[in-house]
């Protein structure tokens, strides 16, 4: 149980997955300037992060081990994501256009946005079973729906704000980035507890 | 090709529309290993071959792609090309390896990558999606290594430390000590510095674009008329 | 390594199946993006933009054929607000569209006009009154100040007039104040 | 309607003192201005009567220059405004444009009229019995006077009347705190002609069909309280009560004051009739009463001229019209040190830049004040977020996001912060510690908002005729496909018109494509 | 006109005709002022490093003020004279240990002045709070120099004067026998985290002279100063009560069922408010409105939010006190609660 | 969708050619390259090893002969410590284990650490650690030599009490502002002594288990 809890904590907050692991950063990034965006993105992400770190498990476990293929892993893995994204956007598409439209090139992009690869690897890294490639997987994607959240909540207010002009935009953005790093220091430690 | 359309081509790539530092794409490995100017450069040039390898097969396979398989296929081809480079290192350069570590493989996500194969090669012929490879690969590699020049000087004070790895034992004497006696400034080697130091990066060169009169569109606040 | 290829080859052609099925089966439909687009533009229906009217223009943007700063009647205003419905960066108006001016309606010089209607075939908004041979006149809360009009009168008897700013109509300015920081 | 916790409280009205949220304690500066009675100030030797008067449009004239016309003689009428009064005998001067105490400070319209100092009367037909006469007839009479309310907004009356009548209202408000700081007129009103004010607030309570009348009033003003309960009394006059309300600005606000008495708020957007209730002015309240009774259209004004610029300050009885420069000649002029003229109160009224301007129905204060009366020119520093805005603020609006999102022209955030809601108090203003000029960037915003609704009323207009005229050319074009099978010979000629015309409009696309301005141009030479 | 000769004409201004009530320096200096009870305190239990260190901090961040707005292109007199800068400076040098070498400040000021502040627009419109993002900044820059504490002078063996202080500052160097390792000490919280970590029980970790009746010796009382201080910004309303009240009470709330459940290794809960930085944030820092909430709702969760997070830091975390961290991470949760917490409006 | 009667199978079809084509060339490179790959495993392991005991010390495969023991008792850890033998012509030199410091102040301590028969260290080395870099990481060899202070330390030397830090009275430095770090990397040698000394003919005495060599 406190296994778990651990994996959550430290994916969330400890190993904060866009702040301390640097990982997925560019959707971080690139949709954080409408908090609803944001928002929209953090919930797609997180089930397409979910359910491809189950998936690609299943692959490496019951495909690729058996066989000794543990080199066909990236392969393999990028193209259980590319799937599993592709029919996420197929879906939304048709059910949601305005998300849609919100989300943009976004949504193909996810499939590139290496949190999602990281999180199957990092999960035969760390020899994770089922059920914790599952909450490492969650827990991943809820780290980084929150600090986007709270990241576009943030640029929607310096937006207003007279930053200098050389640091309009992306740099000021960055900068925040840095400030919730510093923060997010503060959370060293917690994941052994 | 006409060479105007090369130089084109290079001028984009390498610096108008360098990805690091305006498209903002592949920022995750530009952050996380560049906490020295080697580790940069090593993976610059890793993302750069993977760039032209994957450039050009999607190019010569441009004709058959359909587009509800176009992402997947990409994705398919990368991911080859970048395993096998990742065989390559662990082969060849096992240190950079197991520095770089999860990162190599990464290079798949790079959204640099698949942009690229997406916006260009899927559209163009094979030389000029090679040269196209090469260039945003260049761009990428710049970025790369300014930023991990920059932290490594503001974090030791040294510049090309850890040579060795990339170039075999005598590049052992090609760390120089910037600053001697730098007493360390960790900021700069932990997730905050490196942010920062991306940003003061793009800042400067706004600031340096600003001197050059180019239009950009005075911002959403009204207030930029009245300052 | 024959396992290998046969074991990938099938996982390809397994997702290829499914990727083909799924994308028949969520075949998108029309957008309804036009709509929003055409909501923020301001109807003058003045053409400038290079179509004919505003929800062409409107289509076009959906369709990525046409930029949004095409506009002038829309203005920065609208620009900014195309670029927030579509979640692009705003840029300046294009000067090859003209340029943003007060909003004018026009007059007919009565005592000129001959009434040959053609202003009434012209005008985009029904906006000008009167039957073959009498004299017209513009209704003025309905004219949009296209200026679409003033070409075809064969005796320029059509003028262009500010909206009108008197008292009740008066718009406090906005403050001038020096804004320090 | 069935009686719900709120209308039991807004029954309750008055019996209880509620209080509000925010507001400020301001130095009165009151008993300076109430040393002596009120008197009608020396027949000045000009009126100039501006033909806006109020909320709504410029009245027409109904009157030429060199026109004779008697006091009280309509001569300005609108449909929707109050009708506007002469308020002297003699000849009418010119029409033309004077400075005309708006508080755009732009010149308008206004009839010149010499006085004749002979002061005969126009015609006058009162209602002879009021207590008998129906409603319509005493709202009737209220529009031909003229009648808008004299507690600021100088909203028609009768529209209110009106509206009020055929809503179910239980309680009229008399409003007599008069909050701001300086201003005496109503103070003195009361004072000087309670028994005008109750008479008024029968007759008001008579077309409203209510039951209770509110006079509020400000705990400071002792001797007011008496003198209207013993005019009530007097008139036999039941549940006609008179409430001290603390001092507090401002409490006058028509909402605020609301909230006092009944402890509930007007609901958002709505109106007081929503709870039962109407608020009037007193002063009003006295106009109905002379209208009624009398018959005399509203042409004169308690006007308060006072502040440290003036030597000796006082409250008036004036005509419309009447120049501020009069006034306070007849007060003793200025002092040196006067640096700036006001119409209405330190926190809500708008400066003039001449004193030529005259004496309106709105104008309830001449307010001359001294350098340090006034704030220096302040440098505005970037909010700070203190959050001393919120705390003052009676709408219970964030006036710092507000000022913000105006500021950067994020006008659907700004409605979502409520601007349409905020009453202009200048509370905020007065605290903030950055001088943010907040009440200027609010009004100025409320315009944008009303702009915006017009232009947004037009662009659907315009999209509505254009897709109407789409389809009748398209019928146009079936019918004539139908004809064309029928008969040729017609169709030729029709066909070359169409021709021409779709080639003129094709000119003219191509035209305003290429040189956008180019037919101001054109149109200019020849004009 | 020639009917009235003796008309005249004045300038206008906007509405209301009334001098305005205050200004932002004076409120930063009601600040400064509701400080100068804890920092005498401070001085009396710590030495005089403290003033140093304040002085110190002011220069910089007063250099880097000037230097931004200069970059800037902004007016210098009004920003230079609103002192905020010096809250900033003074706020952070009461974080930072009293022996601090110099150049501590100079970075520190430079992230917190040059980077939290001026970057987004200067005053009034930084997300972060300055001062906390230039001690975060050093703490894990500098982790010795930051965790080299001093005992109160009256436990202290030999305890350093003014000169003293001045030479280990600007030097470095310890002018005593020695050196670092004879002045320096754990601070409690350190005592109580690796203490408990080590398996002792806080009773017996408590035994430690350093210890007084709540938090540390010397501690507690500085934070008795400092909520005097605080108190007179209530009073001036300066600050709202919501943000102390929420810090201090949850604080208490939450740390309670811990020490009940476990009152060996959990510290008492009126320990855990007077010792580390919890009092100075609850008054101080936490209510800086700048980069903290609107509403008043707001403004509990935000008080809230500092003292959870804190707590979970001083348990679990790698760090003995969490406050600075709790704040930054609060200020970037504050716009979106902003966002969640707009106040009723009349008649809504 | 433009395309004729079967999109499906056609996109099917080209991802598994694309499919086929990648795992080929992917096969081949592994095939070339999966030899040295585990060479360079090993070599890594090896130079670790051999940074305390010189190779000329020694002369079996030390990866080779290796054994996993478990005992709280003495390593307070649960992880199984893998002790590498030296031998000279079948004698044994030493053993090389690595252990666990569980106390650091940021977690484990993971420490390589190498006794010769005689029950004297050949010297300790840090594998892995979290320690707060700038306070405790002086134990790793490159940000300073604290750790060699250990090499020719014994049981007997210092005796029992001097294993510690001076901060505690013992006979190890700590750094300033860091005692924890060092505090917990001498007990974990100190521990390491002991199991050596309880159990040496154990430690040498059982063959190889050459079970789980895939975890090297
Ligand atoms: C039918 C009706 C319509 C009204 N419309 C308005 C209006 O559009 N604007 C307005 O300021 N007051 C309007 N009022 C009057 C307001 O209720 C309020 O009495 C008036 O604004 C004067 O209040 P104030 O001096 O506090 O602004 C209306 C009243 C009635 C009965
Ligand atoms: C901030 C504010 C202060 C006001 N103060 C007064 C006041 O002191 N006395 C008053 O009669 N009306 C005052 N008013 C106008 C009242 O809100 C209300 O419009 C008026 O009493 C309606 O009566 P009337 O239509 O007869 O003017 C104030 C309005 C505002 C917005
Ligand atoms: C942020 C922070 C990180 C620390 N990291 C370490 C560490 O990694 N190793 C260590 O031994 N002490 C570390 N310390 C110091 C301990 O908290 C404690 O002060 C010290 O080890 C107690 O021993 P002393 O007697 O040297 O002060 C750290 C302190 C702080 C505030
Ligand atoms: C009550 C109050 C508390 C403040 N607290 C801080 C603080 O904790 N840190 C800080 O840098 N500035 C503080 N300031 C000063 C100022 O608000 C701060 O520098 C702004 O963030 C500058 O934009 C405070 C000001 C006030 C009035
Ligand atoms: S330019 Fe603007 S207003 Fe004119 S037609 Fe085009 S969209 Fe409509
Ligand atoms: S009247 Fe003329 S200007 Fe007005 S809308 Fe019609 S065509 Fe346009
Ligand atoms: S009072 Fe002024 S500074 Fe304070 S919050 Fe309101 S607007 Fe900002
Ligand atoms: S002016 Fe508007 S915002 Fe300001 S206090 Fe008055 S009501 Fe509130
Ligand atoms: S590189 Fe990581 S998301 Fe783009």
């Amino acid at each position: 149980m406190s296994e778990h809890l651990l994996i959550l904590v430290s994916t969330v907050l400890a190993n904060n997955f866009v702040l301390v692991r640097f990982l997925g950063l560019c959707p971080f990034m690139g949709v954080s300037n409408k908090l609803e965006g944001a928002m929209g993105m953090a919930v797609a992400t997180a089930f397409v992060l979910t359910l491809s770190s189950v998936s690609s498990y299943l692959v490496h476990r019951y495909l690729l081990t058996p066989f000794h293929l543990e080199y066909l892993s990236t392969l393999s893995f990028i193209l259980v994501i590319a799937v599993t994204v592709q029919l996420t956007e197929m879906f939304m598409r048709k059910s949601s256009p305005v998300l849609y439209r919100v989300l943009g090139i976004f949504l193909p992009l996810i499939t590139s946005n290496c949190a999602v690869l990281g999180v199957a690897l990092l999960n035969v890294q760390e020899q994770h079973n089922l059920l914790q490639s599952a909450l490492y997987g969650f827990g991943a994607a809820a780290g980084f729906g929150i600090v986007l959240v709270l990241f576009a909540a943030m640029r929607e207010r310096i937006t207003l704000a007279d930053v200098p002009v050389p640091f309009k935009g992306a740099p000021i953005g960055l900068i925040t980035a840095g400030m919730m790093a510093l923060a997010f220091m503060g959370f060293k430690g917690l994941a052994n507890l | 090709m006409m060479p105007s359309q090369l130089k084109q081509i290079l001028a984009d790539g390498a610096w108008r529309q360098n990805t690091g530092l305006v498209v903002l794409l592949g920022l995750c490995p530009l952050l996380a290993v560049t906490n020295t100017l080697v580790n940069g450069l090593a993976l610059g040039l890793a993302t750069m071959l993977t760039l032209m390898v994957s450039n050009l097969s999607v190019s010569l396979l441009r004709g058959l792609l359909k587009p509800e398989i176009r992402i997947p296929a990409f994705v398919l081809i990368i991911a080859s090309v970048v395993t096998v480079i990742e065989l390559l290192m662990h082969a060849y350069f096992y240190d950079l390896y197991r520095i770089l570590g999860i990162f190599i493989p990464l290079i798949v996500t790079n959204c640099a990558i698949i942009g690229r194969a997406e916006a260009f090669a899927s559209r163009n012929s094979p030389l000029p999606s090679l040269i196209d490879g090469f260039a945003t690969g260049l761009g990428f590699c710049i970025a790369l290594v300014l930023l991990g020049a920059l932290r490594e000087l503001t974090g030791h004070g040294t510049l090309l430390s850890g040579a060795h790895m990339l170039v075999g034992d005598w590049g052992r004497s090609l760390t120089l000590a910037v600053i001697p006696s730098h007493p360390g400034f960790l900021l700069a080697m932990l997730p905050p510095g490196a942010f920062f130091g991306l940003a003061l990066l793009i800042a400067a060169r706004n600031a340096w674009k600003a001197r050059t009169p180019a239009q950009s569109f005075t911002p959403l606040t009204q207030d930029a008329h009245e300052t | 390594m024959l396992i290998s290829v046969l074991i990938l080859s099938a996982l390809g052609i397994v997702f290829g199946l499914g990727l083909g099925w799924a994308a028949l089966r969520f075949k998108v439909d029309s957008d309804p993006v036009v709509e929003r687009i055409d909501a923020l533009l301001p109807q003058t229906q003045c053409g400038q933009c290079g179509y004919p009217g505003c929800r062409p223009y409107a289509e076009a943007i959906a369709k990525d054929e046409a930029d949004i700063n095409q506009c002038p009647p829309g203005g920065e205003a609208g620009i900014r607000a195309l670029a927030d419905l579509l979640g692009r960066e705003p840029k300046p108006l294009n000067p090859e569209n003209g340029e943003e001016t007060a909003k004018t309606v026009v007059l007919i010089d009565e005592s000129r006009c001959i009434g040959c209607t053609l202003c009434i075939q012209a005008c985009p908004v029904d906006a000008i009154v009167g039957a073959a041979k009498l004299m017209h006149t513009v209704i003025r809360s309905e004219c949009t100040g296209c200026n679409l009009c003033l070409p075809p009168c064969p005796v320029d008897c059509i003028d262009i007039v500010a909206a009108e700013t008197s008292p009740p109509r008066w718009q406090r300015p906005r403050p001038k104040t020096a804004r320090t920081g | 309607m069935t009686p719900s916790p709120i209308d039991e409280a807004a029954h309750e009205a008055g019996k209880r003192i509620h209080h509000f949220h925010g507001g400020l304690r301001l130095r009165h500066n009151k008993k300076i201005s109430c040393r002596d009675p009120v008197e009608r100030p020396p027949l000045p030797d000009l009126l100039i009567v501006p033909l806006l008067q109020q909320a709504g449009d410029i009245a027409e004239a109904l009157v030429h220059t060199g026109d004779r016309v008697l006091k009280g003689q309509p001569i300005g009428q609108c449909q929707p405004c109050a009708a506007i009064h002469s308020p002297v005998s003699g000849t009418v001067e010119a029409i033309e444009d004077r400075p005309m105490s708006h508080p755009s400070g732009q010149s308008g319209p206004c009839v010149i009229i010499r006085p004749d100092g002979r002061e005969e009367w126009f015609k006058l037909n009162p209602v002879d019995d009021w207590q008998t006469a129906g409603a319509d007839e005493l709202i009737t009479q209220i529009q031909r006077c003229g009648i808008a309310g004299l507690g600021g907004a100088v909203f028609p009356t009768h529209t209110k009347m009106r509206d009020g009548r055929d809503r179910h209202i239980h309680t009229l408000i008399l409003n007599g705190v008069e909050c701001e700081p300086y201003i005496s007129c109503d103070e003195m009103l009361m004072r000087e002609q309670p028994g005008k004010i109750i008479l008024g607030a029968r007759i008001l309570r008579r077309v409203l069909g209510a039951e209770r009348v509110l006079i509020a009033i400000e705990d400071q003003m002792g001797a007011v309280q008496k003198a209207l309960i013993g005019c009530a009394e007097f008139a036999q006059s039941k549940n006609i009560s008179v409430i001290k309300v603390p001092t507090i600005y401002p409490e006058g606000g028509e909402r605020q004051l609301i909230q006092v008495l009944t402890g509930l708020e007007v609901p958002a957007g709505g109106r007081p009739s929503d709870l039962g209730l109407v608020c009037q002015n007193v002063a009003t309240a006295a106009a109905v009463a002379e209208a009624v009774t009398q018959g005399t259209p509203l042409i004169e004004r308690y006007v308060t001229v006072t502040g440290n610029g003036i030597s000796h300050p006082r409250n008036f009885l004036a005509l419309f019209g009447t120049p501020i420069s009069h006034l306070v000649a007849c007060c003793g002029g200025y002092n040196d040190d006067v640096a700036r003229l006001v119409i209405g109160g330190p926190m809500m009224g708008y400066p003039l830049d001449t004193d030529s301007a005259p004496v309106v129905k709105a104008s309830n204060c001449v307010l001359a004040l001294s350098r340090q009366d006034i704030a220096e020119p302040q440098v505005e520093m970037p909010c700070i977020r203190c959050g001393e805005c919120a705390r003052v603020c009676p709408a219970m609006l964030l006036p710092q996001q507000l000022q913000l999102q105006i500021r950067n022209g994020l006008w659907k955030p700004a409605q979502e912060y409520g601007l349409s809601a905020c009453i202009e108090c200048g509370c905020c203003d007065l605290v903030c510690p950055s001088h943010i000029p907040l009440v200027d960037w609010f009004r100025y915003g409320k315009g944008e908002l009303r702009k915006r609704a017009l232009e947004n009323a037009a662009t659907e207009l315009a999209r509505k005729r254009f897709e109407e005229r789409e389809e009748r050319l398209l019928r146009l074009k079936q019918e004539r496909a139908e004809k064309m099978t029928r008969r040729k010979q017609v169709l030729k000629d029709k066909t070359t018109q169409q021709d021409r015309i779709q080639a003129a409009i094709r000119r003219a696309e191509n035209k305003v494509a290429q040189k956008p301005d180019g037919q101001d141009g054109g149109t200019a030479d020849d004009t | 006109m020639a009917e009235q000769p003796m008309t005249r004409n004045f300038e206008i201004g906007g509405a209301p005709h009334v001098p305005p009530q205050t200004t932002v320096a004076k409120v930063m200096l009601q600040v400064l002022l509701a400080l100068v009870p804890g920092v005498l305190a401070y001085t009396w239990f710590f030495g005089p490093g403290i003033l140093v260190q304040i002085g110190l901090a002011s220069v910089f961040a007063l250099a880097f003020e000037y230097l931004m707005l200069r970059l800037r292109g902004r007016p210098l007199k009004p920003f230079i004279n609103d002192y905020s800068a010096v809250v900033t400076a003074v706020l952070f040098a009461l974080c930072i240990p009293p022996l601090a070498p110099w150049w501590v400040s100079c970075i520190a000021m430079l992230f917190g002045i040059g980077f939290a502040k001026h970057l987004y627009g200067g005053l009034g419109q930084n997300v972060f709070n300055p001062a906390m993002v230039a001690y975060v900044v050093v703490l894990i820059s500098f982790p010795q120099a930051m965790t080299s504490w001093l005992p109160p002078t009256a436990l202290a063996e030999h305890s350093l004067g003014l000169a003293d202080t001045l030479a280990t500052i600007f030097t470095g160097r310890v002018p005593l026998e020695g050196g670092w390792d004879a002045i320096t000490q754990a601070t409690p919280l350190d005592l109580l985290k690796t203490g408990v970590e080590t398996g002792r029980m806080v009773p017996e970790i408590r035994n430690s002279p350093i210890f007084g009746d709540f938090g540390g010796r010397g501690w507690e009382w500085i934070a008795n100063w400092f909520a005097l201080g605080g108190c007179f910004l209530l009073y001036r309303r300066v600050i709202s009560w919501q943000v102390p009240v929420a810090v201090i009470g949850s604080v208490l709330l939450l740390s309670l069922p811990f020490w009940l459940a476990d009152p060996d290794s959990n510290p008492f809960p009126l320990q855990h408010v007077f010792s580390g930085g919890i009092v100075l944030a609850a008054f101080f820092i936490a209510t800086d409105p700048v980069s903290g909430c609107v509403s008043d709702r707001g403004r509990l969760i935000f008080g809230a939010g500092v003292a959870i997070i804190t707590l979970v830091i001083r348990r679990w975390g790698g760090y003995p006190d969490g406050v600075a961290f709790a704040v930054l991470l609060m200020n970037m949760a504050a716009p979106l609660i902003d966002r969640y917490t707009r106040p009723r409006m009349y008649g809504e | 969708m433009n395309s004729s009667s079967h999109p499906v199978i056609r996109s099917g079809f080209l991802l598994g050619l694309i499919a086929v084509l990648g795992t080929g060339l992917l096969a081949g490179v592994n095939e070339l390259t999966h030899e040295r790959i585990l060479e360079q495993e090993k070599r890594r392991v090896l130079q670790q090893l051999n940074e305390i005991i010189p190779t000329a010390a020694y002369n079996n495969d030390l990866l080779e002969d290796r054994i996993e023991i478990k005992d709280e008792s003495f390593f307070h850890h649960p992880d199984p410590v893998t002790v590498y033998r030296a031998r000279m012509d079948g004698q044994p030199v030493a053993a090389l284990m690595t252990i666990t410091a569980p106390d650091g102040y940021n977690g484990d301590i993971r420490l390589l650490a190498g006794v010769d028969t005689s029950g004297t260290l050949l010297g300790v080395r840090v594998i892995s650690h979290r320690e707060t870099p700038g306070l405790g990481d002086p134990i790793e060899i490159e940000k300073s030599d604290w750790i060699l202070s250990f090499t020719h330390k014994s049981l007997l030397n210092p005796q029992n009490n001097g294993w510690a830090v001076k901060r505690d009275g013992g006979e190890f430095d700590q750094f300033t502002g860091a005692t924890i770090s060092p505090r917990a990397v001498v007990k974990a040698v100190h521990n390491t002594l002991l199991y050596f000394n309880a159990n040496r003919d154990l430690l040498f005495g059982t063959k190889s288990t050459g079970a789980n060599r895939d975890d090297a």
